[in-house]
């Protein structure tokens, strides 16, 4: 059986147009569609995982167009990692969303449909090594977070899917606009051909591309001035759908940031990285601060998360081999403790009147598994030692240190000390408030129980003994950082304009 | 070495369910300690790029056998303490995290470890300070916001020395100290000592403590107030010692002038609160942060003489605050209140709680047979016979708290044990075994030092050697300062105890038969004779006069500025979260203003 | 001072004051500076209330009584003062013997109700609605109101006591202390002596 | 060295009976008229401190107590309890002629009339209140029983304790009498 | 073998000597305070006749085991200060005079001295009379009162002379003259801290007889009453012997050392037979008063010269 990057994207888009038709023929076929998928998906990625490390970037061209035309695949452990987290985290939403909407079917498959949509655009982008491949795949993750969004069919389900249309419009045509220009300028649309004739571009119009890009990307990133869709779109979203944002669109908005901002227009001496500094600081400080205020635990949850995505862009701008590290470190960490997060979290408001967090007290006792994996995720989101995100909390701010950035040191501290008042806050009132009579509480799925299991077995894992994924991480970092070695493996396989067939077994 | 290691790993693991099994794992961990001789192997567990390094030395021995004996004491007291409460699961497992994270603390060698085995030590003692549910006055979120502060402060300076010096190893930091530039040395010793002083409970960071002693249950402040403190003064102590003593003169003058000055002010203020407090657990919180102010101090002075005093006065604290501390747990667990106001005559009824609460009062005191008169001596000395002249001004401040430390030991001896027989104290007995024997048992230890005290300063020496001072001398039981005055607590002991046995054994002899004993109810009342139900004992503000003396000094409490700069912070971020409005319209507009500003200013960021 | 040694108008105007608003009340002038008026039983509190709020005798100095025994009443007297005009007034009322009572009038001065207190431990008479606690002066007292004269205290001390003897007549001392240290009586105190 | 030989009886007597006429400490009890006489005598002009007199304010403290005046039932009460409460070699002093045989109240139904029924008594002094020198002469004598070591009314009262009772409750009614502490 | 016999013997003289002396001194005092009202007050050996014929009280009562044993805490206190004082300076007339004393610290004996009035409150905290309690709060605040200056002025001693014994102090003095004048400003506080420290008049509120039915000592009667009372002799002794070796260059013989003290216990008897009582906090706002202020400018002379 030939394994190769492309089968992550045919797949789940076969998957997800037959899906309708095989619903017909079997009721409760349409759930499980999704999990075989998923998990043929997850062999192609542990495979190819292993031959990336053994190898170097796979390359994978599709239907023999040369490179200029053509649309390839690039799988770098970079990629690789970020893609096989992904579908990770999309493996467990389908298992915790398993029951999901048992009742009137018809919602169901839209549901399951988008979801495998949302994955296969996701991976899709990370993998591909074309820009407007890029943008295509960036409208498929839109488009099916729109609809996710607008699930429920309520007033502010409707409203924040409105405002996320609105929003997400604007960010796409700025990106085909900045594709456009570039295309004028360059002629190509392979992002390695690009960043090497980028040189040549005049720097009024190669800035004009790049803020393009950067606004473009940075709605879907969820920059400081550019997320104000973000903590509605997360909070009306039904729950599942919270945990993919979380773990699946934002990371693609960060590396699409991050890929732009290396490969195509390098990040050495370009000022690009202090704008990240900033515009990342400013993020970290504004979402921490206004989760503070938080009321609703699921909004608290988003703006928390947007505050973590800042933290990585700040990660990504200081720019050296340990912050990168340290940034790819804290988003694999930020998948699986926010996904955690929202998952316990949705169960714990579930039945709550617009799921107040002051409703919450004394859940400890009625749900003490739900409650445990939700202080379990506090603990480590704010980077407590014995568990992940402090590593990679540490990282980052050694790399921060090495680079004499004193101010940013402090800012972080004080940000993730807000961080603990409004988290600690939430524990507290969970396991030693009186608990109010009339609260019912909502049973948690089988499968949901296995999913937040399964993360916070890794949440523990990676805290005590981090040495499992640094490996991976540190070739992931590495292969970001130097842009000319994959130039050099994107054109090099380009131009043998090998076709599909004799990709080496 | 491995052994003590393998031990606390294996409590890390089983989530005790009963306090039975917390007991035994940590008793057996003291075993391992005390048993296992060598202590120079180092165990290293490497992570990525670094290895955390477990090692034990001289000094750190002091602090791990301190830990060790206190902890599995207080761990046989919490079975009986505990037995009876709901979530003891929860409960014991944080009680065993917290003892092992400590032991973490000590024997790490490398500033990585030594945090993450703070933090664990914070939110588990987070974890339980918030356990009985009582949460007025944010405790809770109090506690987790001062060590919060502290513990990222002393990771931002790990971090920073860690950039200068790339190595976290404590001995590469202490030895490159002199190295770095003046800010440099300046920065790093603040945040630590910002670090180190939010535990040790110094004056303007000391606002959780009082409510945490008294809020979380009883078992685990001994340990909480006891030894949880402690190290923040280790970290304390390595840091004046060894890393600011190789310091440029002038910075370590002022560290210490600083840290001395604020230990002292620390020491009265925290003394004042105590006298006037109502209940029993807040005035032994307070009593405790007093005594913190005197080992920090000592520490600050920096003469071999004072330093000696901290590190045998943090032990001797530890003991006695433990006794007192288990002794009111027993009184409420038995009486069901510690509100000293409307307890009384418990002497006769729980007379060996009362014995080693005497004991522990008369340490706490620093009355001369017992242990606390040899640290407050030296310390006393340390102070008179330094030569700047600050610190004879600090003597009357630190004297002036330890006498009215006589007030507050009085006030809670009669609170709880003494005063009228009420009848609705009848129902009390005495404590339960395992309540009473690591009581009795600590209190006879503090006898034991008072005798001999030599046999605590040999460890404290070599630590202080190891730290960086040369030749600390000790004698067995004589104690001496710079100006070859000596004090031979052996002689004291000696004549205060026989003089005492005298005068008892006279005053028993003296017409035996003819001495008999009445109940408090046949007192004086001028010919009255009081019910059983009338209440006679004068408990109620009992050191009124006393209160109205120190009123003015008394007005403002440091909550008052921190709820002023707390509700500060909330009004500024309500007014931020006011950006995000929540409509669409202003996002875009948002969008396309940054999308404007990026364009113009282009140029000058990416050029 | 104002007034002549025996010139009385100012008694013989607060007598014909009283008459004005109570006629059946009979009012006289004892002697400088003091009326009488005797008053029923029912009319007491207002003619009280009257003389405090109206006539200006703001104080009640005290309230005792008689006990006339042969004609089977109680004679309660309140003595009222007038700081201004300084005449004390005494309002006299009779009540009778048996179950004796007396409305309570510690509404219009406080202090009467602890003369009433005496009045019902002493003498037995009750006053309806009145507060006051049970034993005021005796204590454990079972036996009869003791002021009342048809209690014989000379029995009751003979029984509850014990009599030191040689006292069974009020002896004058002085007789056996001259005696005692043979001196003579003097003349002038002769006349006193109770020995002939 | 043998204690009941005679000699050295009469020796230990002798300084004992000194040591307790010289040094007397008052419980002036204050119960009627007579309590007005005692701060004369205190004060500069009898000055009764020079003769080891002294004012002690409670029972446990003191060995005297000084009944100075008409004792109703009331008092009475009062007066036995802190009797009882003084400690052993404890000597009654009463003065005013209402203690001997009730004085002027001799006919009032709530003062007793014979103190000695009720406590033993170890020195009257009469006079309807004697004054501050008839009050130092009455300690006078009262010093020379100690001396003589006549003055042994506490003994008495522990001897007939039943008696002294048996009257006490004929006048004070329904008063419980907490065991006595000799 | 034999020197521990002399020691103890010496001990024992030493002992009774403070206790005659103390003794002996209560009853001059209350002369004094009798003369100062123009009465004609007590014979001099009037406490000892006191004092015996507490102790030759049949019965005695007490409240608890604390009760019972408070006053021994009392003697073990004074008679501990008493020890660690050097009594008579070497080579007094009688040679084995001189007790246990060795360095005799300076804060072994300011702790000491509070020792024996805290184990007393504990005895009397059990007699659970309210007078008491009412007693001994006054008393201990009061002690904080008057704490300060008193160390202030050992302080200022201490520092100026380099040394934290007596016996050190004794050996300076004889080289450069007697404290008192080298120190004059310590001097100064020493007295006015010793009005509080003798519980004469001006702060006597902790055993006002009218207020509180003589405070503490309320329900301690017979044996314990004497025993309360002979530790209040040795210990006024032993605090006036304390004063004077550290002011006065102690004593060479027994004349010197009577004289020397009497007049510096008639600072707080004389001020104290004239003076009314003051409040407990008017007492502590007083003793925190002028007398720090002294103190202060005590430390800083020494520091300074």
């Amino acid at each position: 059986m030939v394994v190769s990057p492309v089968h992550f994207i045919a797949v789940p888009l076969l998957a997800a147009f037959l899906m309708p038709i095989l619903a017909k023929v079997n009721k409760n076929l349409l759930r499980i569609v999704p999990g075989i998928v998923l998990t043929y998906l997850g062999y192609v990625s542990v495979v190819l995982m292993n031959r990336v490390a053994t190898e170097g970037t796979i390359i994978e061209v599709l239907a023999g167009w040369s490179a200029p035309w053509g649309i390839n695949l690039v799988y770098t452990p970079f990629t690789g990692f970020l893609a096989t987290l992904m579908i990770a985290m999309s493996f467990l939403i389908w298992l915790y969303s398993f029951k999901f909407k048992k009742v009137d079917d018809e919602p169901a498959l839209k549901y399951f449909i988008l979801q495998l949509m949302l994955t296969t655009g996701s991976v899709g982008l990370v993998l591909t090594g074309d820009i407007f491949n890029f943008f295509v795949f960036m409208e498929i993750i839109a488009l099916s977070s729109y609809a996710l969004t607008a699930f429920y069919r309520d007033r502010n389900g409707a409203e924040a899917a409105f405002k996320y249309l609105l929003i997400g419009a604007f960010a796409s045509t700025l990106f085909l606009l900045a594709i456009v220009l570039l295309y004028s300028q360059v002629g190509t649309l392979n992002m390695a051909e690009i960043s090497v004739r980028m040189h040549d571009v005049p720097t009024s119009m190669k800035v004009s591309i790049l803020v393009l890009f950067l606004v473009g990307i940075g709605i879907e990133a969820e920059m400081f001035p550019l997320n104000g869709w973000a903590p509605d779109a997360y909070s009306q979203a039904p729950s599942p759908v919270g945990v993919a944002f979380a773990a699946l669109v934002v990371k693609a908005g960060v590396y699409g940031l991050v890929r732009i901002t290396y490969t195509l227009f390098g990040i050495e001496g370009s000022g690009i990285g202090p704008f990240l500094i900033i515009m990342g600081g400013i993020t970290l400080v504004m979402a921490e601060i206004t989760a503070l205020k938080q009321t609703s635990l699921k909004r608290m949850l988003a703006y928390s998360s947007i505050g973590q995505m800042g933290f990585v862009l700040i990660a990504f701008g200081i720019g050296t081999h340990e912050a990168v590290f340290g940034a790819i470190f804290l988003m694999f960490n930020h998948a699986i403790i926010k996904g955690l997060l929202f998952m316990s979290g949705s169960y714990l408001v579930y039945n709550t009147p617009n799921k107040e967090i002051k409703y919450l007290s004394g859940y400890g006792m009625k749900m003490p598994v739900i409650s445990l994996f939700f202080s379990l995720g506090a603990l480590a989101i704010v980077g407590l030692p014995p568990f992940a995100g402090f590593w990679s909390k540490l990282y980052i701010l050694l790399a921060a240190a090495d680079g004499a950035l004193y101010g940013l040191i402090a800012l972080i501290l004080v940000v993730s000390i807000i961080e603990i008042v409004y988290y600690f806050r939430v524990v507290g009132r969970l396991y030693f408030g009186k608990p109010a009579e009339g609260s019912i509480m909502r049973k948690p799925t089988v499968g949901g129980m296995i999913a937040m299991s399964i993360l916070a077995i890794a949440i523990l894992v990676v805290g005590f003994y981090p040495d499992i994924i640094t490996g991976y991480i540190d070739a992931a970092a590495s292969s970001i950082l130097n842009t000319d070695e994959y130039i050099k493996n994107a054109l090099g396989a380009v131009n043998e304009l090998t076709p599909v067939e004799n990709i080496i077994q | 070495m491995g052994g003590a290691i393998l031990a606390y790993l294996a409590k890390r693991i089983t989530p005790m369910l009963s306090s039975i099994v917390s007991f035994l794992a940590i008793s057996s961990a003291a075993v391992v300690f005390f048993t296992m001789t060598s202590s120079t192997d180092v165990v290293t567990v490497s992570v990525r790029n670094f290895t955390l390094q477990f090692g034990l030395n001289a000094y750190s021995w002091v602090f791990a056998a301190m830990v060790m004996g206190i902890s599995a004491l207080v761990s046989l007291y919490n079975i009986a303490y505990m037995s009876g409460k709901d979530r003891l699961g929860y409960f014991n497992l944080n009680f065993t995290l917290a003892i092992m994270s400590m032991m973490g603390i000590v024997f790490a060698n490398d500033w990585i470890s030594f945090f993450i085995f703070w933090e664990i030590m914070t939110w588990s003692s987070f974890l339980i300070v918030v356990y009985n549910g009582i949460d007025e006055g944010k405790i809770g979120t109090k506690y987790m916001i001062f060590s919060a502060v502290g513990g990222y402060a002393m990771l931002m300076a790990i971090v920073i020395t860690n950039s200068q010096i790339d190595s976290f190893l404590i001995a590469d930091l202490i030895n490159a100290y002199p190295t770095f530039g003046h800010g440099m040395q300046a920065m790093i010793g603040i945040l630590f000592l910002i670090g180190f002083s939010v535990k040790a409970a110094v004056m303007p960071l000391h606002v959780w403590a009082p409510r945490a002693y008294s809020d979380s249950p009883m078992s685990f402040t001994a340990i909480f107030s006891g030894l949880l403190s402690k190290m923040g003064i280790f970290g304390m102590a390595i840091m004046f010692i060894s890393v600011f003593s190789k310091a440029s003169i002038g910075d370590t003058f002022i560290y210490s002038q600083v840290i001395a000055w604020l230990g002292g002010v620390t020491a009265v203020m925290a003394t004042f609160y105590a006298v006037i407090q109502k209940d029993a657990k807040r005035l032994l919180a307070y009593s405790s942060i007093a005594q913190l102010g005197y080992i920090v101090t000592g520490l600050a002075i920096g003469t071999k003489l004072s330093v000696m005093s901290a590190l045998f006065l943090a032990v001797i604290h530890a003991l006695y605050k433990g006794i007192l501390f288990m002794a009111v747990g027993a009184v409420e667990r038995q009486a069901g209140s510690t509100n000293l106001e409307q307890l009384g005559a418990l002497i006769r009824k729980m007379p060996w709680t009362f014995f080693s609460a005497l004991i522990a009062a008369i340490a706490l005191a620093g009355i001369p047979p017992l242990g606390g008169f040899v640290g407050k001596w030296m310390l006393y000395e340390s102070m008179i016979t330094s030569t700047n002249p600050s610190h004879l001004f600090l003597v009357i401040l630190i004297f002036l708290s330890s006498t009215a430390a006589f007030l507050y030991v009085y006030r809670l001896l009669f609170g709880l044990f003494l005063g009228q027989e009420e009848p609705e104290w009848d129902h009390v007995k005495e404590a339960p075994a395992p309540m009473v024997i690591p009581m009795v048992l600590m209190a006879l230890t503090l006898i034991l030092l008072g005798y001999a005290p030599g046999l605590l300063f040999e460890p404290i020496a070599n630590g202080m050697e190891f730290l960086g001072f040369e030749n600390v001398g000790w004698q067995m039981s004589s104690l001496s300062n710079i100006w070859g005055d000596t004090v031979d607590m052996q002689y004291v002991w000696g004549s205060v105890v026989t003089l005492f046995v005298l005068g008892a054994i006279f005053i028993t002899i003296k017409n035996r038969k003819s001495t008999r004993y009445v109940t408090t109810k046949d007192i004086h009342t001028s010919g009255e004779i009081p019910e059983a139900h009338e209440n006679l004992t004068y408990a109620v503000d009992f050191y009124k006069p006393f209160e109205r003396a120190i009123e003015p000094v008394m007005r403002k409490t440091m909550d008052f500025y921190y709820n002023h700069f707390g509700n500060g912070l909330e009004s500024l971020f309500g007014f931020v979260r006011k950006i995000y409005t929540g409509n669409g319209q202003t996002y875009a507009m948002y969008v396309v203003i940054f999308l404007v500003i990026l364009l113009l200013i282009g140029e000058q960021i990416f050029k | 001072m104002t007034t002549e040694n025996n010139n009385l108008e100012r008694e013989e105007a607060v007598v014909v004051a009283l008459k004005a608003t109570f006629p059946d009340l009979t009012a006289r002038v004892k002697r400088i500076r003091r009326v009488e008026a005797s008053v029923s039983k029912a009319l007491t509190p207002s003619v009280l209330v009257h003389a405090k709020n109206v006539l200006g005798y703001k104080a009640l100095s005290h309230i005792s009584c008689v006990d006339w025994i042969e004609d089977e009443h109680f004679e309660l007297v309140y003595i009222l003062w007038n700081p201004d005009e300084k005449i004390q007034l005494l309002i006299k009322t009779l009540i009778s013997r048996e179950n004796a009572t007396m409305e309570n009038i510690d509404t219009i001065w406080r202090q009467a109700n602890t003369y009433q207190r005496e009045m019902r431990e002493m003498f037995g008479i009750e006053f309806p609605g009145f507060v006051g606690a049970k034993e005021f002066l005796l204590e454990d007292w079972d036996d009869m109101p003791p002021m009342r004269r048809d209690f014989d205290t000379k029995e009751f001390v003979k029984e509850a006591f014990f009599l030191r003897p040689g006292r069974e007549d009020a002896k004058d001392v002085r007789d056996t202390i001259a005696k005692r240290s043979k001196e003579e009586i003097p003349e002038f105190a002769k006349k006193y002596s109770r020995e002939k | 060295m043998d204690t009941n030989d005679k000699g050295v009886r009469k020796i230990v007597d002798m300084i004992t009976g000194f040591a307790r006429s010289n040094s007397l400490f008052m419980l002036a009890y204050g119960t009627g008229c007579g309590d007005i006489e005692i701060p004369p005598a205190m004060t500069s002009r009898y000055d009764w401190e020079r003769f080891g007199y002294r004012k002690m304010a409670t029972p446990r403290q003191a060995d005297v107590l000084l009944i100075s005046g008409y004792l109703a039932t009331k008092t009475l009460k009062r007066v036995i309890r802190s009797y009882e409460q003084m400690q052993e070699p404890k000597y009654v002093v009463a003065f005013g002629s209402c203690t001997i045989n009730g004085g002027m109240y001799w006919d009032s139904y709530n003062t007793i009339k014979m103190l000695d029924h009720y406590i033993p008594v170890d020195v009257y002094i009469n006079g309807c209140m004697p004054r501050p020198e008839a009050v130092m002469s009455g300690l006078f004598d009262l010093q020379e029983q100690i001396k003589k070591g006549e003055a042994n009314g506490a003994q008495k009262y522990r001897e007939n304790l039943e008696w002294y009772r048996g009257n006490q409750k004929k006048v004070i009614k329904n008063w419980v009498m907490p065991e006595y502490n000799w | 073998m034999e020197d521990i016999l002399k020691l103890l013997g010496g001990a024992a003289a030493t002992m009774l000597l403070a206790f005659v002396v103390g003794a002996t001194y209560g009853g001059l005092v209350r002369k004094i305070i009798a003369r100062t009202q123009n009465r004609v007050g007590p014979p001099w050996y009037q406490n000892f006749v006191d004092i015996s014929k507490l102790y030759m009280k049949d019965t005695a009562v007490h409240h608890g085991v604390m009760q019972h044993i408070g006053p021994a805490f009392a003697i073990t206190a004074s008679v501990t200060v008493l020890m660690f004082v050097p009594v008579l300076r070497e080579g007094g007339w009688f040679p084995w005079f001189e007790n246990l004393n060795f360095k005799g610290d300076i804060i072994f004996l300011i702790y000491m001295m509070v020792f024996g009035s805290l184990g007393m409150a504990l005895g009397i905290g059990q007699t659970g009379n309210p007078n008491a309690s009412i007693g001994v709060s006054r008393g201990l605040s009061m002690m904080v009162g008057y704490e300060i200056p008193f160390v202030l002025s050992l302080v200022s001693v201490m520092v100026q002379t380099h040394t934290t014994s007596i016996t050190g102090l004794m050996e300076w003095q004889t080289q450069n003259g007697w404290l008192m004048f080298e120190a004059p400003f310590a001097f100064i506080t020493m007295l006015l801290a010793i009005l509080g420290m003798f519980h004469y008049a001006p702060f006597d509120i902790a055993h006002a007889p009218s207020e509180i039915a003589s405070g503490p000592p309320s329900e301690f009667g017979g044996k314990y009453l004497a025993m309360m009372m002979t530790s209040g002799s040795i210990f006024a002794f032993a605090k006036l012997v304390f004063l004077v070796d550290v002011f006065m260059n102690g004593a060479s013989n027994l004349v010197m050392l009577v004289v020397k003290t009497l007049l510096l216990y008639m600072v707080p008897v004389l001020y104290g037979a004239v003076s009314p009582r003051y409040r407990t906090e008017q007492a502590i706002r007083y003793l925190w008063g002028w007398p720090v202020f002294f103190g202060i400018i005590a430390l800083i002379y020494s520091i300074y010269i």
